[in-house]
This record gives C-alpha cells, sequence and structure tokens, in this order.
C-alpha cells in the first residue's frame, strides 16, 4: 500500500506538494555547473558578445560572488542564486494581466503568452532574477537540436525565470499518475539540482516533514537571502559552517 | 454588419490540405479500426502520433492495392519517402501550449471531444476549435486544474 | 531521473546502436531506415555515454528525442526525422559522476551541434596556414594519406608522430596498435591536463602506477597543495561530489580544508585557509611542511617514512623554503601543526598549472602523507584502478614531441590543438611532411593539416576509457546511439583503413571486445556472467565497477633527489586551465563563452587578472588594456583587477586566443600560452603554464570586458 | 477695479476681432513649422515602428534597468498635464481675475501632454499588440487584468484624466467655437456650428455652462491629483530602493504642479511672441504665474529635502546604495544640475524683484522643466541601477530609438499646439465678454 496512491477520500483531501528548494552553501563550490544544465535544460538562448556585452546575458540561475579583506586575508562569499519563488512575491501584484502569480504548490509561475513585457516584476523583484527576451531568441543551427521540447521557447517581449523546472514536476506528476502512486521524495528534480556535483542542492515537498528538503530546513544552518524584505522565500541557503 | 462579423466568426479555418484522400471513415467505419491503431501514442504518450508510411504498408500491400489513393500511397513507399501528412489541430508555437494526450486519456475524454466525429469523416476536417476558452471551458466542468501552469510552461 | 526510472529507459530503449541515416540516406520527412520505436516524438530515451571533455572520463547518460532538421539532399532542400540529444546528465551508476556533471560535460552538446563543425574530409589546396580546403571523398584521402604514409612507413617509420591525448581509453590502445603495426614510435600525448607530474610523482613516492585517488570524503583536515581539485584537476566531479561529502556528509564532523595554489581559484574560494603559494614555490612549501614534521617531530608515522625522505626534508632550511614559497615561516608551523594534530589528515598533491619543477614538487607533497601514514587508510590516499591497467598502459606520454615534430615525415594529430597549447610548435608544423588531422573543426592546428580527415564527434561514437580517479574499479563505455550528423568517420575505423591502405593492417579493438577482454581479466569481479551478457549489462550501464578498491600501501618508493627553485622576481606570468574551458578546448561553445568566469565574472573573453597593488601603480582599471610582454612573446588583453591576486603575479586563462576555431571561439582575445612560452617540467616534458617573467604596461585602449557582475565587493553594512 | 487684466479699452465685439485676427494663416512659416515638426514626429514613429519590428533590444534599455526614458517621458509629460487643468481648475474655483487669458493654453496643454505621456506606456512593454489585455473586457478564458496593479490603476486614472480634461477644455470652448461659426461661412461655419453643440448663447445655456465648468472644476482637480498620485504608486508600492517612499505621491503632485506651471509660462511666452498677443498675455500674467513658480519651487525644494533627508538618516544599506550613486560621478552632476534648475536659477531670478521680467520668467520655465525631467530620470535610473544584491547592479545609456522618440515627443507637443492654436482662439473670448458690464 506505501507504493499505491493515496486515495483522497480517505485523507480528507488530495495532498498538494509545497515545492522548495534548499542549497547548502558549505557544500556548493561555485562551479556553475548548475548555471549550464539550466541553459540546456530550459532554452535559456545565449545572447552572444554584442548583447552580453548590452547587459543583456540570460542566467536563470548565476553564482553572485563577492571579495572580501585584502590579500591575504581575503575570502569570497558566494551563492547561486535563482528565482527564489517567494511566498510573498514582490513580482506577482505589480503585474497588470496576471502574467505572474503564485500557485496552489507554491511555485511562482511566469506564464509567457500572457505577459505583454511592461518589465514592472523584474524591477520589483529584489534579486533581479528576471529576465526581458529583448530579441526572438535565436540558435545558430543545428544548435536548435539541442532545444528541449518540453520547455516552450519564449517569444521576444516578454519576461522569463527559474521556473524550478516546472516542466519536470509535471512529467514526474503524470508519471505518478500514470503508475497510479503517490510522488516520492526525490522524484522530482530541478536540472540545476541533479547536476550539482557537490550534492548542495536539494528539492523537495516542504510540506512533508520527513522530506529531504525539510531536513536540511530545520538543520538550525538555514536562512533566506534578504529575508528582511519579508519575501518569503521558498529557496533556503544554508550557512557555511565555519 | 453583424452579419459580416458573425460570418468572420463563424467562418470555419482553411482546411489542410493532405497529400492523399485518407479516408477515416473507411478505417474506422468500415474496416473496424480504433484511433489508437494507427495514433498509438493518443492513451499512453504525450503525442498521439502520426503513423508511419510502414503502417500504412503492413495492410496495404494486400488490401485495396487498386484503389487510387493507395496506388499513390504506394508511389511514396517506392520513393522511400513519408507521406508529407498536414497538420489538422495543434497550438501556435507563440501560444505556450504543452498538451499531453495521456492524461486527457486516462480522465476518460473521448477522442470525439477534441477531434469531433472524425470517424464518418474522409480527410479529418477540423471541427473543434481548440482556443483556450475551449480548453478551459471543459477543464472547469471536469474539476481539472485551472492553473495557468498546467498547461503553460 | 532516478535509478529505477533509469533502469526502465535503458531496459527498453537502449542495447540497439541507431545505423545509418546519415546525410546520404536522407528522405523527405523521415528516412525509412531509422527503426520507429527510437524515435517516438515526445518520448525520451536515454542512453549511457561516456564524457570525453576531459580525462575524468565521467559516465553520462544522454536523453534522445526526436527533432527534425533540413538537409540538402542532391539539391533539394528535405525534412529529416532524427533522433537529437536534448541533454546530457551524469549517469547515477557511475561510480565517477554519480549522477553529477560539471560545466563542461554540459556543454559538451554544443560541440556535437556546433554549427562549425567540419562536414566531411578535406584537402589542403592553399599554403599552409591559410586555411583553404576542398572537400574530397573518403576514398581520395584514404588513398592518397595511405601512399604517404606507405613511404614514410617503408623508408622510417619512425618519422610517424601520432599526437594524442594523454588518456587511458581504447581510442590510445587502438591508435597503438596502428603505429605498432606500422613499426612506428608509441603516440604523444600533449596538452595541458594529461597530468604527468601527478603519474611520475605517484610512481616516484608510492610507487604506484597512475594517479592516486583521495579519500578526501573521509578526511577532517585537508591540505591540497597544487591541485584545485574543485574546478578542473583530474575528476572535478568525483573530488566535488566527495568535498561536499567531506564538509557536509558527515554527522557532526566537518572536516577543513586548506589549499595553497599560486591563484585564488574555486578551491582556494571554498578553502579555510588559503596559502598564496609563489608561482613555482610549491615544491618548497612541501619541504617546508615536511621539515616542521620532521624536525618537530611531530608526523605520527615518521618511524614507517623512508630514511631517504626523512632527511630530504630534515635538510630543507626552513627560512628558504618559506622566502621560496612566500608563505611565512609561521604559516608553514602552524599547517604542519595542523596535519599533526588532526585525526585524520590528507595531503592532496597536484599541478593543476604545471611549473619546471612540478614532478619533484608534487612528489615531495605527495610524500608528506608517508609521514602521515595515509596510504591504504579510511580518508588517506589509494592507488588507482587495478583493473584496466591494460588500458592504463598505452597512456601517452608526452616526453620529445616537439624535436620529434620538426623532423616528422607524416603526424597525426588527434583531439589536442599543439598550433594553440603550444605556438611554438607552430614552425615545426608548418614544416612537417604530411600532417593529418582528425579534428571536427578547423582549429588552429587543422589550419596546418595537409588533410582533415573529422571524426564522430565523441556522442557519436563508441568510447571506452579509464577514468583518471575513481573510487572503484572502473571503465566506462557507451556503444553508438546517435546517427552521425555528417560525413565524419570514427578515427579508430579510419586508422584501420590507413594502415591497410599502407599496407599494414591490423584490427581495431572495438568496445564489445575489449570489454570481454575485461571479463576475461575479472576472474571474480564480473560474477557469475557469461562474457555475452558482461558486456550487454555493461553497455547497458554505461560500464563496469568493481568493488571497493583494496586499499594499497606504498611500494618501494624512489624519491630521488629534489632541486628547489628560487623565488622568480615580479612580474611573473601564468596560464590555468579554467574551469569553463579546460585547457581552452571550450572555447567554441556558446554555453561556455557566456558562463561568467568564476573570479572576474567575465563573458565572451578572458582578462588578465591583476592583484590590486600592481594594477594600482600600472594606473590601470577592470577593462583597460594591457600589454603583457615576455622573452617569448606578447599579448594584449583586458584587465580585471582580481581582489585575491598575489602581488607580482598575473594570471590568465587558457581559452581566448584561438586564431581558428569556429565563430565563438576565433580572433576572441590573446592565447596566453604565447607570454608563456615554451617551457617545460624537467623531469616530465609535460608543458609548464609558467612561471613566466613579464613586463605588464597599460595601453591607451580599454572597455574589452564583458561582465555578468562588475560588482564584487559589497559595502560594509550589507548583508549578501 | 483689481488687475484683471483684460485690456478694458477694448469693447467685446472688437476683443473677439483681435483675437480671431490672430489665428495663424497658413502662411509659409507656419507650413515650414508644421513640416519641420511634422518630419521629426514621423521620425519618431519610425524609431517606434523599428523598435516593435526589430526588437526591443534596439534600445539601451538592459538588465537591471528595465525602465529607462521612456518612463522618464512618461512621468515627465503626465507631470506637464497638471498644468493646465489643475491650475485653470484653481484659478477659475478662486475667482482669480488674472486667469482669464491663460486658462486655455493651459487646459490645451493638459490634454496634449496626456496624449503624449499616455502613448508612453504602449512604447515601453514588450509586446504593444497585446496592450488590451489591460483592459477589462469579458472573455471566453474568463482572463481579467489585475486590479492590484499599479499600471492598471494608472490605465484607469489616466483615461479618466484624459475625457475630463478633454469635457473641461470642450466646454468653455463651445461659446467661442459658435462665435467663429457665427462670423464664418460654408463648410468651415457648418463645422463650428456642429462643434458648438446648438450653442445660442441664451440664459439658460450660460448658466449650464456656468454650472458645468464649476463641476468639471471640482472633479478635475480630484482627479488630476489622484493621476499624478497614482503615476507615483507606480514607484511607491514597488519594494525598490528610494522609491518605496510614503510621500511619493505628494511629492510627485507638487512636482507635477510645478512642472505644469513652468510649461505654460513656456508656452505663453512662446504665443505671446509668435501670435502678438502682447496685450493679452501681460507682465502681470507672467509674474502671477512666476510667483505661482516660486512658491512650487520652494515646495518641491522641501519635499526633495525631506525625501533625502530621511533616506540619508535612516541609512538604510539597499537606500544609501541608491543615495550614493544619486549624489556623486555622472548622476552627481544631474543631481545638481536638476536643483540649479529647479531651485537655484528660479529662486534667483523669481525671488529678485529687480530681475523679474517675462524673459527671466521664461527662463526659469525652461530651466524647471529641464530640472523636473531630471528630477524623473534621477527617480527612474538610479534605483533600478542598484537593486538589492550588488552582483545585479549595472547602467543604462539610452541609444538612438529612445532618444528620437524623446524628441518626437516634444515635436508632437509644438504640432499639435500649432493646429490647436490654427483652429481654436487660445484665449477664451467670451470670459472677456462676460466681464464686460455692458452686457
Amino acid at each position: 500500500m506505501a507504493e499505491g496512491k493515496r486515495n483522497p477520500e480517505e485523507d480528507g483531501s488530495e495532498h498538494v506538494p509545497q515545492w522548495a528548494m534548499a542549497i547548502d552553501l558549505d557544500r556548493c563550490t561555485g562551479c556553475e555547473a548548475c548555471v549550464v544544465a539550466c541553459s540546456a535544460e530550459n532554452n535559456v538562448p545565449t545572447a552572444g558578445q554584442e548583447q552580453a556585452a548590452m547587459g543583456r546575458a540570460k542566467h536563470w540561475i548565476r553564482i553572485d560572488r563577492y571579495y572580501e579583506g585584502e590579500f591575504p586575508n581575503i575570502k569570497v562569499k558566494y551563492r547561486p542564486v535563482l528565482c527564489q519563488h517567494c511566498d510573498n512575491a514582490p513580482c506577482e501584484p505589480v503585474c497588470p494581466v496576471y502574467a505572474t502569480y503564485q500557485n496552489a504548490e507554491g511555485l511562482n509561475v511566469q506564464i509567457y503568452n500572457r505577459c505583454i513585457g511592461t518589465r514592472y516584476c523584474a524591477n520589483n523583484c529584489p534579486y533581479t532574477v528576471r529576465f526581458f527576451d529583448w530579441f526572438a531568441p535565436e540558435w545558430d543551427g543545428p544548435l536548435d537540436l539541442q532545444l528541449n521540447p518540453d520547455v516552450s521557447i519564449r517569444p521576444a517581449g516578454v519576461v522569463e525565470k527559474c521556473t524550478f523546472c516546472a516542466h519536470r514536476i509535471k512529467r514526474a506528476k503524470l508519471d505518478a499518475d500514470a503508475e497510479d502512486r503517490d510522488l516520492a521524495d526525490g522524484d522530482v528534480q530541478p536540472a540545476c539540482v541533479q547536476s550539482c556535483p557537490a550534492e548542495a542542492m536539494v528539492f523537495g515537498d516542504m510540506s512533508d516533514s520527513h522530506s529531504k528538503v525539510s531536513k536540511k530546513i530545520e538543520s538550525g544552518r538555514s536562512e533566506q537571502l534578504l529575508s528582511e524584505l519579508g519575501t518569503k522565500p521558498r529557496v533556503y541557503y544554508l550557512r557555511k559552517a565555519d | 454588419m453583424l452579419v459580416i462579423l458573425l460570418m468572420l466568426v463563424a467562418l470555419p479555418v482553411a482546411e489542410a490540405q493532405q497529400p492523399l484522400g485518407f479516408s477515416h471513415s473507411a478505417h474506422i467505419g468500415k474496416a473496424r479500426m480504433q484511433c489508437t491503431d494507427c495514433h498509438v501514442g493518443a492513451t499512453s504518450r504525450d503525442q498521439a502520433g502520426i503513423p508511419s508510411i510502414r503502417k500504412c504498408m503492413l495492410c496495404h500491400q494486400f488490401i485495396a492495392k487498386d484503389h487510387p489513393e493507395v496506388v499513390r500511397l504506394a508511389e511514396y513507399w517506392e520513393r522511400k519517402h513519408e507521406v508529407p501528412w498536414a497538420r489538422v489541430y495543434g497550438f501556435k508555437k507563440e501560444a505556450a501550449v504543452q498538451f499531453r494526450h495521456a492524461p486527457h486519456a486516462r480522465a476518460e475524454i473521448a477522442c470525439a471531444q477534441c477531434h469531433g466525429e472524425v470517424s464518418t469523416m474522409t480527410v479529418a476536417v477540423k471541427t473543434v476549435r481548440h482556443t483556450m476558452g475551449t480548453c478551459i471551458g471543459c477543464h472547469r466542468e471536469n474539476k481539472a486544474s485551472d492553473d495557468c501552469l498546467a498547461c503553460h510552461f | 531521473m532516478d535509478r529505477r526510472s533509469f533502469f526502465k529507459v535503458v531496459g527498453t530503449a537502449s542495447g540497439g546502436a541507431m545505423t545509418g541515416a546519415c546525410g546520404k540516406q536522407a528522405q523527405e520527412i523521415i528516412p525509412l531506415l531509422v527503426p520507429e520505436e527510437e524515435i517516438v516524438p515526445g518520448v525520451e530515451a536515454w542512453h549511457p555515454s561516456v564524457c570525453q571533455e576531459c580525462g575524468a572520463g565521467c559516465g553520462t547518460i544522454a536523453r534522445l528525442m526526436a527533432s527534425e532538421r533540413e538537409i540538402e539532399v542532391e539539391g533539394e532542400l528535405v525534412r529529416q526525422r532524427i533522433a537529437s540529444i536534448k541533454k546530457l546528465e551524469g549517469n547515477p551508476l557511475d561510480p565517477v559522476s554519480g549522477g553529477r556533471l560539471c560545466a563542461r560535460g554540459h556543454a559538451a552538446l554544443q560541440s556535437l551541434y556546433n554549427p562549425d563543425r567540419l562536414q566531411g574530409p578535406m584537402k589542403r589546396v592553399g599554403s599552409r596556414g591559410e586555411g583553404r580546403f576542398e572537400p574530397v571523398s573518403w576514398e581520395t584521402a584514404i588513398g592518397e594519406v595511405g601512399d604517404a604514409l606507405a613511404a614514410t612507413v617503408n623508408s622510417d617509420p619512425s618519422k610517424v608522430l601520432f599526437l594524442t591525448q594523454s588518456r587511458a581509453t581504447l581510442r590510445t590502445a587502438n591508435i597503438a596498435r596502428f603505429l605498432n603495426s606500422l613499426g612506428a614510435p608509441a603516440p604523444s600525448g600533449i596538452g595541458v591536463g594529461d597530468f604527468a607530474a601527478e603519474t611520475e610523482a605517484s610512481r616516484r613516492a608510492y610507487g604506484w602506477n597512475g594517479i592516486p585517488v583521495y579519500e578526501i570524503q573521509d578526511s577532517t583536515l585537508l591540505l591540497s597543495i597544487g591541485a584545485d581539485f574543485l574546478s578542473g584537476w583530474v575528476s572535478p566531479v568525483l573530488y566535488s561530489r566527495r568535498y561536499g561529502h567531506m564538509r557536509q556528509g558527515r554527522r557532526e564532523l566537518r572536516g577543513r580544508l586548506i589549499h595553497a595554489e599560486s591563484r585564488f581559484s574555486l578551491t582556494a574560494w571554498n578553502a579555510d585557509r588559503w596559502l598564496p603559494v609563489w608561482p613555482g614555490g610549491e615544491l618548497a612549501l612541501a619541504l617546508g611542511i615536511g621539515h616542521v614534521l620532521v624536525t618537530e617531530k611531530l608526523a605520527p608515522a615518521l618511524a614507517e617514512a623512508p630514511q631517504e625522505l626523512v632527511s630530504a626534508y630534515a635538510e630543507t632550511d626552513l627560512e628558504a623554503a618559506s622566502s621560496d614559497s612566500g608563505i611565512p615561516v609561521a604559516a608553514i608551523q602552524e599547517v604542519a601543526a595542523d596535519l599533526a594534530s588532526a585525526s585524520a589528515p590528507l595531503v592532496l598533491a597536484g599541478a593543476s598549472m604545471v611549473r619546471r619543477n612540478s614532478a619533484d614538487a608534487v612528489t615531495a607533497a605527495c610524500a608528506l602523507n608517508l609521514l602521515l601514514g595515509n596510504l591504504g587508510k579510511a580518508g588517506g590516499v589509494i592507488a588507482p584502478s587495478v583493473s584496466g591497467t591494460r588500458l592504463e598502459s598505452t597512456r601517452p606520454s608526452s616526453a620529445g614531441w616537439v624535436e620529434r615534430l620538426a623532423q616528422a615525415a607524416v603526424v597525426f594529430v588527434d583531439r589536442v590543438n599543439p598550433a594553440y597549447s603550444s605556438p611554438s610548435s607552430r614552425d615545426a608544423l608548418s614544416g612537417a611532411g604530411t600532417v593529418i588531422s582528425f579534428s571536427s573543426f578547423l582549429d588552429d592546428t587543422s589550419l596546418f593539416a595537409d588533410w582533415i580527415l573529422p571524426d564522430h564527434d565523441p556522442l557519436e561514437g563508441t568510447a571506452l576509457s579509464v577514468p583518471d580517479a575513481s573510487p572503484v574499479p572502473a571503465v566506462t563505455a557507451a556503444a553508438a546511439f546517435a546517427a552521425p550528423l555528417y560525413d565524419s568517420r570514427p578515427t579508430e575505423t579510419l586508422l584501420a583503413a590507413l594502415a591497410g591502405a599502407a599496407g599494414k593492417p591490423f584490427e581495431t579493438l572495438e568496445v564489445d571486445a575489449s570489454l570481454v577482454q575485461l571479463h576475461a581479466e575479472l576472474d571474480s569481479g564480473a560474477g557469475e556472467a557469461d562474457a555475452d551478457s558482461f558486456v550487454a549489462e555493461s553497455l547497458r550501464q554505461g560500464g563496469w565497477s568493481g568493488e571497493r578498491l583494496v586499499h594499497k600501501s606504498a611500494q618501494a618508493s624512489q624519491l630521488g633527489a629534489f632541486r628547489p627553485e628560487g623565488k622568480q622576481d615580479p612580474l611573473v606570468f601564468q596560464a590555468y586551465a579554467s574551469l569553463q574551458f579546460g585547457e581552452g578546448s571550450g572555447a567554441n561553445r556558446p554555453w561556455l563563452q557566456e558562463l561568467p568566469d568564476p573570479a572576474s565574472s567575465a563573458m565572451w573573453g578572458i582578462p588578465v587578472e591583476l592583484d590590486p597593488g600592481t594594477a594600482e601603480k600600472l594606473g590601470v582599471r577592470n577593462g583597460d588594456i594591457v600589454q603583457v610582454e615576455s622573452e617569448y612573446g606578447s599579448l594584449q588583453g583586458p584587465v580585471y583587477v582580481n581582489p585575491a591576486g598575489i602581488p607580482g603575479v598575473v594570471s590568465m586563462a587558457l581559452g581566448p586566443g584561438h586564431e581558428n576555431y569556429g565563430r565563438y571561439a576565433s580572433g576572441r582575445g590573446a592565447n596566453p600560452m604565447k607570454v608563456v612560452g615554451d617551457i617545460r617540467d624537467r623531469k616530465t616534458g609535460a608543458s609548464a603554464l609558467g612561471p613566466t617573467r613579464v613586463i605588464v604596461s597599460r595601453t591607451k585602449g580599454t572597455g574589452r570586458l564583458i561582465q555578468f557582475s562588475r560588482e564584487d565587493r559589497v559595502a560594509a553594512p550589507h548583508r549578501v | 477695479m483689481a488687475p484683471s487684466g483684460e485690456p478694458t479699452e477694448l469693447s467685446a465685439s472688437s476683443i473677439s476681432d483681435d483675437i480671431l485676427s490672430r489665428m495663424p494663416r497658413a502662411s509659409g512659416r507656419y507650413m515650414a513649422a508644421i513640416g519641420f515638426f511634422g518630419a521629426v514626429v514621423a521620425w519618431a514613429l519610425f524609431a517606434w515602428g523599428y523598435q516593435i519590428q526589430n526588437g526591443f533590444g534596439n534600445t539601451g534599455l538592459r538588465r537591471p534597468v528595465y525602465w529607462g526614458f521612456y518612463i522618464v517621458n512618461f512621468v515627465f509629460w503626465i507631470g506637464i498635464s497638471h498644468a493646465g487643468t489643475l491650475i485653470s481648475a484653481i484659478l477659475r474655483l478662486t475667482g482669480a481675475g488674472w486667469r482669464k487669458p491663460v486658462t486655455r493654453a493651459a487646459e490645451a496643454i493638459t490634454v496634449f501632454c496626456l496624449m503624449i505621456g499616455g502613448l508612453f506606456p504602449l512604447i515601453h512593454i514588450g509586446r504593444v499588440w497585446y496592450f488590451y489585455w489591460m483592459i477589462p473586457y469579458p472573455n471566453e478564458r474568463l482572463l481579467w487584468p489585475n486590479f492590484r496593479s499599479p499600471l492598471f490603476w494608472d490605465l484607469t486614472a489616466i483615461l479618466t484624466y484624459l475625457t475630463g480634461s478633454l469635457i473641461y477644455l470642450y466646454l468653455p470652448l463651445i461659446p467661442d467655437l459658435a462665435e467663429i461659426a457665427g462670423r464664418s461661412s460654408g463648410k468651415k461655419q457648418r463645422i463650428y456650428r456642429a462643434l458648438s453643440l446648438g450653442w445660442t448663447g441664451s440664459d439658460r445655456q450660460w448658466q449650464a455652462l456656468e454650472r458645468a465648468m464649476k463641476l468639471m472644476a471640482m472633479a478635475i482637480l480630484a482627479i488630476a491629483v489622484s493621476v499624478h498620485s497614482v503615476v507615483a504608486y507606480d514607484f511607491s508600492m514597488s519594494i525598490a530602493p528610494t522609491w518605496h517612499s510614503t510621500i511619493f505621491a505628494p511629492y510627485f503632485v507638487v512636482g507635477a504642479i510645478f512642472s505644469g506651471i513652468a510649461a505654460l509660462v513656456l508656452v505663453m511666452a512662446a504665443l505671446r511672441k509668435l501670435m502678438g498677443l502682447e496685450e493679452y498675455l501681460r507682465e502681470e500674467h507672467f509674474v502671477n504665474l512666476g510667483k505661482l513658480l516660486m512658491l512650487m519651487s520652494l515646495l518641491w525644494l522641501y519635499f526633495t529635502f525631506s525625501e533625502h533627508l530621511t533616506t540619508w538618516y535612516g541609512n538604510l544599506p539597499y537606500e544609501m546604495q541608491v543615495f550614493n550613486l544619486r549624489e556623486q560621478g555622472f548622476f552627481g552632476i544631474v543631481f545638481w544640475t536638476m536643483v540649479a534648475c529647479n531651485f537655484a536659477i528660479p529662486f534667483v531670478l523669481l525671488g529678485v524683484s529687480r530681475l523679474r521680467s517675462i524673459a527671466t520668467i521664461s527662463i526659469s520655465g525652461a530651466t524647471v522643466l529641464i530640472g523636473m525631467w531630471l528630477e524623473r530620470f534621477l527617480i527612474v535610473v538610479p534605483t533600478l541601477s542598484r537593486p538589492a544584491l550588488p552582483a545585479a547592479w549595472g547602467n543604462y545609456a539610452p541609444s538612438w530609438i529612445e532618444l528620437s522618440i524623446t524628441a518626437g515627443t516634444f515635436a508632437a507637443m509644438a504640432l499639435l499646439y500649432l493646429l490647436f492654436v490654427k483652429a481654436f482662439p487660445i484665449i477664451a473670448i467670451w470670459e472677456y465678454d462676460e466681464t464686460i458690464p455692458a452686457r
């Protein structure tokens, strides 16, 4: 029975997972594997030299790094920054057409085809993780053979950002449905989490207290980025333990 | 004025021009085939799929070889070409719709609900408008998700 | 992708290699020869593969789905449905990658689908270096190259020079067989990242064959000297996984990391303490630490250590070691004391940046583990994989290839780019006899080739390799699963054809046969399986891995004498293999070009890294163009003032400065090897990356530094 | 009689004659001006088309400065629009007699500025062809705009304001239109007759007009204040550093009136010179407006001071990043230029009575317009350049597209005004009539 699907009538209601991510900064090495994995998974176009110089490069996940101190007592502080999928997201209320909102599973959703490109959300995101599509994306053939059919290619004039690999969540749910079972912890792994060589990232359902991500969040080292702004991010960072 | 407006709304979408006069009614009605015999993915995969010419030729090597359309089919087969079927239903790229067949089949949505009574058609004709209104109406009726993310990602 | 679903898809979709369907058989819409089940639209299939971006040999899995491409067949544009690779991921069954993958590994896809790939064999029509080629047929190419080869082999087979990577793979084994049948000398492994110093040190210090494997996940204090093991050294994915475990994988136990390197590398980022060693001072530092451990009797295994070693450490002058390495005496003493007091100390030794004395430096550092009694114990250092030794023995060495190049009558160039990595070899290349390149790209070296006979992309061919470092004996193997995009040929097959044409036929060792051999070698390791099912199972899982390594202690060590080296005066220049471009081959992948450089956040170009003091003296800021000049050559590039730069040390990553390497890399920046010059490790002959004395001057130019994040400092009250 | 400003020596009918005779003819000079401004506007339209066709990336906008010149211009033009209606309404409601030659010029400014300013949200968005998604209309998808978004409030407020302003401009035009109709013939007469909505000048009509004007004046005041408050909310509702300020709404309203008066002064000076309205637009009008301008300058200074003082004293790191950027380097120069333009220059020119003249008041108007544009620039760009996480900091420079469109809007303003003064009397004739006791 443990393998089988929960009966919604027995436990009252369908369980709605609450997706969250924990990033252990003590494990993270800053190797940027996640950055490339994300671009590959999500059809994030490269801007090219000219546009990159204009500040139009897109990285749904990036490594922010800051040097502290002076040589030789110098340290570098760094962390991967992606859409924090805030429970209290500043980007959401400002969109005039509801192109961005938080869904029942706690994902901060960006609906590309609804977006009219006011870029208000991008301004209001304190993490600056939203990217505008300045041009229609192009790939020099045959690089386009790599494009992931599970992820829509964003047209010019809309805002895009990390989705927590919503298409993978969808896929995992459909697979589970097809096999008539519940989603198990670890069934859903966003591309960044999956690639992370130091295994610094964990993704899962934070409403399930037994999930790996819940345990990380409750490890005592967890904190949220810019928590003082009250955005209530779904991405938890575990402090370096030094 | 109103008449023109109504005509514009009611104007059927231009029919896809098919390279061969394939008759759905002959296959489903007369030959008693199932939709999934050819569109094998319709109930189990993301995409229903258009059968390869190999599948056509499995039968038509033997059956109705003299039918003019089958003769034309055999010409493609001789040249080792697939039949360049034209798409009848589909979403525009900018709609960013990620449609999956399998969950709809699991929810026991009949093929005809979205594709019309294809069994009575010859060449498939678009009879159901696939607009967001169509989708969301059905979703709400069946208490399926009306989260935008259910389809757009 | 978890294990269960991995088995599920691999079980249904793998096994058969896809054949046919190259350009010529393309049909309108769908080529009939592709089995229908392989490319059902919207259905994914995962196939095991081997990453060949570096020698780590990570097992990967490739996600195959249907795609369409337009190609021209007999002047007609047709659509062709093909199975294309959508994504690469680590193979969860692989002991090296463990289902993880680094940035370069992901970007291997952009080599496969690179728009600048060569689509068929070509013959040079212009002069060497001019880059004018015309397409030829494979038959012509094989015939003519075979004739040239036959002439040389019949007169003086020693004039055949084969340049390839220094890796333990089935490919190098086949190259060895090819050369063997010709009676020609063994292939030369060239380029950065062949880890010759590590291999040599392993032999000298431990008596082992191959690069040692460090059990850092179980150590409590890790001292790494010279090895940037988190971003490119030997097996970055494996060591990153182990690093993560060392930090947070154990209950109540967090390992510490002290890192000594002449650059604030990614490993230095992560270190609790960074020892900024003067370039070339790694040997002095290792000897200094050894000196303290020995003279202050701190070393726990002093008694067991070889006398030769103990006296070498004892004779070291600590003051001199300190001044040569640039590390204060007090710091050396502290580190030694830390090592002595830690419950599981480990010294990880390497030469991410090869120096003139790297073999000595790595040996002296490796030998610290002898003092600590670290061999063959948990959290210590273990011998490399015992299986696959047959392949391991084919690892090409790097000695003497430059000298031979000038005299060579036939030169084969396989997956290396000497014109880039050793710019001084250009003259020899243009003077050499027949030069045959197997490159998929018109790169710096192919420009000098008479024939370019493009190989399959690594993702299109078969592969079998022994990982440079693996926790357990392992080989990674892959059958071909993606139809080749172009009219390329696998080099192994081509070599057999060429040898045949030259009248010296040999039989290529295939992956299957090689696995059968492995099965035969493993008397118990393979279990009950027969050879056929062993091969099938290995190909389905992406390779074979055995039980945990038997911990092995040192065999007879032959340390030899260490030759410390005085500190060169500033400014000195060093090149390094970067996280994104490796030894430079990653430069034609747009993802990697747009990947912010970890230190400088630079995209689409690599800056010259200066320390703040030097920058201030020169009056330059980020983006200003400087000229860097050594006795070997000069370059101009934009400055990045690295807040953690060692005063007087100028650093620059490899990757920029390809004269010809496709649209994304050509003519972008300057090649740091031009300034480094042709300097080598004295013991191994491996290309060194510095230090080279330079003069840096300011030019009038500015503004060529493109950064993703320009801000690298934060105001004090700010929390980030 | 108080210095109410009307040329008392002229009779009503001669005032009508005089004003109407000053409406420009289609002379060569007039047509050249129309052609010039028309060309600039056409160029700007081309630039906009280019941006739509070839991608938004042709602008200078970039991450993280997602809003740039377009939003600056939007706020600037919506600000100026307050010239108008607001000033004329205040003056009308307070019964300031000197308003009479000023009101229509002011009301026209409002309408044109709103038309121009209202275009900027369209120019600014990435997919202008879906602009209508912001409008609540029933649809089969059951999708609605987001009523919580300040941009939606903007749309509502601006459309309301534009409608109100048009009515407010139109109502007092009615008697004048009838007057023109009475003096012309043929097609022209028919047009003006139709436009005058059957105005006969009966007492009932006068009373109705008076009542409507009073009502509209009160309504427009409220709307005007709300419009610029909503524009301020675009910023202050966000959590971007220094935007999230409680005084932004009044600050913006004050700034809007300030720039509105400045624009009015400039427009009046131009009309006076070009149309020879020296007898109507006399020095006292300018002096009165100058005094208002001075008052607003002080108010502006007070708000600016309060805003900056609290930011600086509060010393919140995210805000200080923006503050420091704004007071130093390039933005520092812009900042002090703004202070000079908005305060120092006008204060000297207007405050020292010896210096006060039509010329100096006009100069003050010009500097205030420049200063207020810079103020909006300093509000929009530095904040966006310094988001909370320093790794995302960036900068911004406009491309030829933004510059062209910006230039085009100024040309559009001139063009619309030129066309307006050709078609309608720029001074409300009947307001003079009304004051003639004989009537």
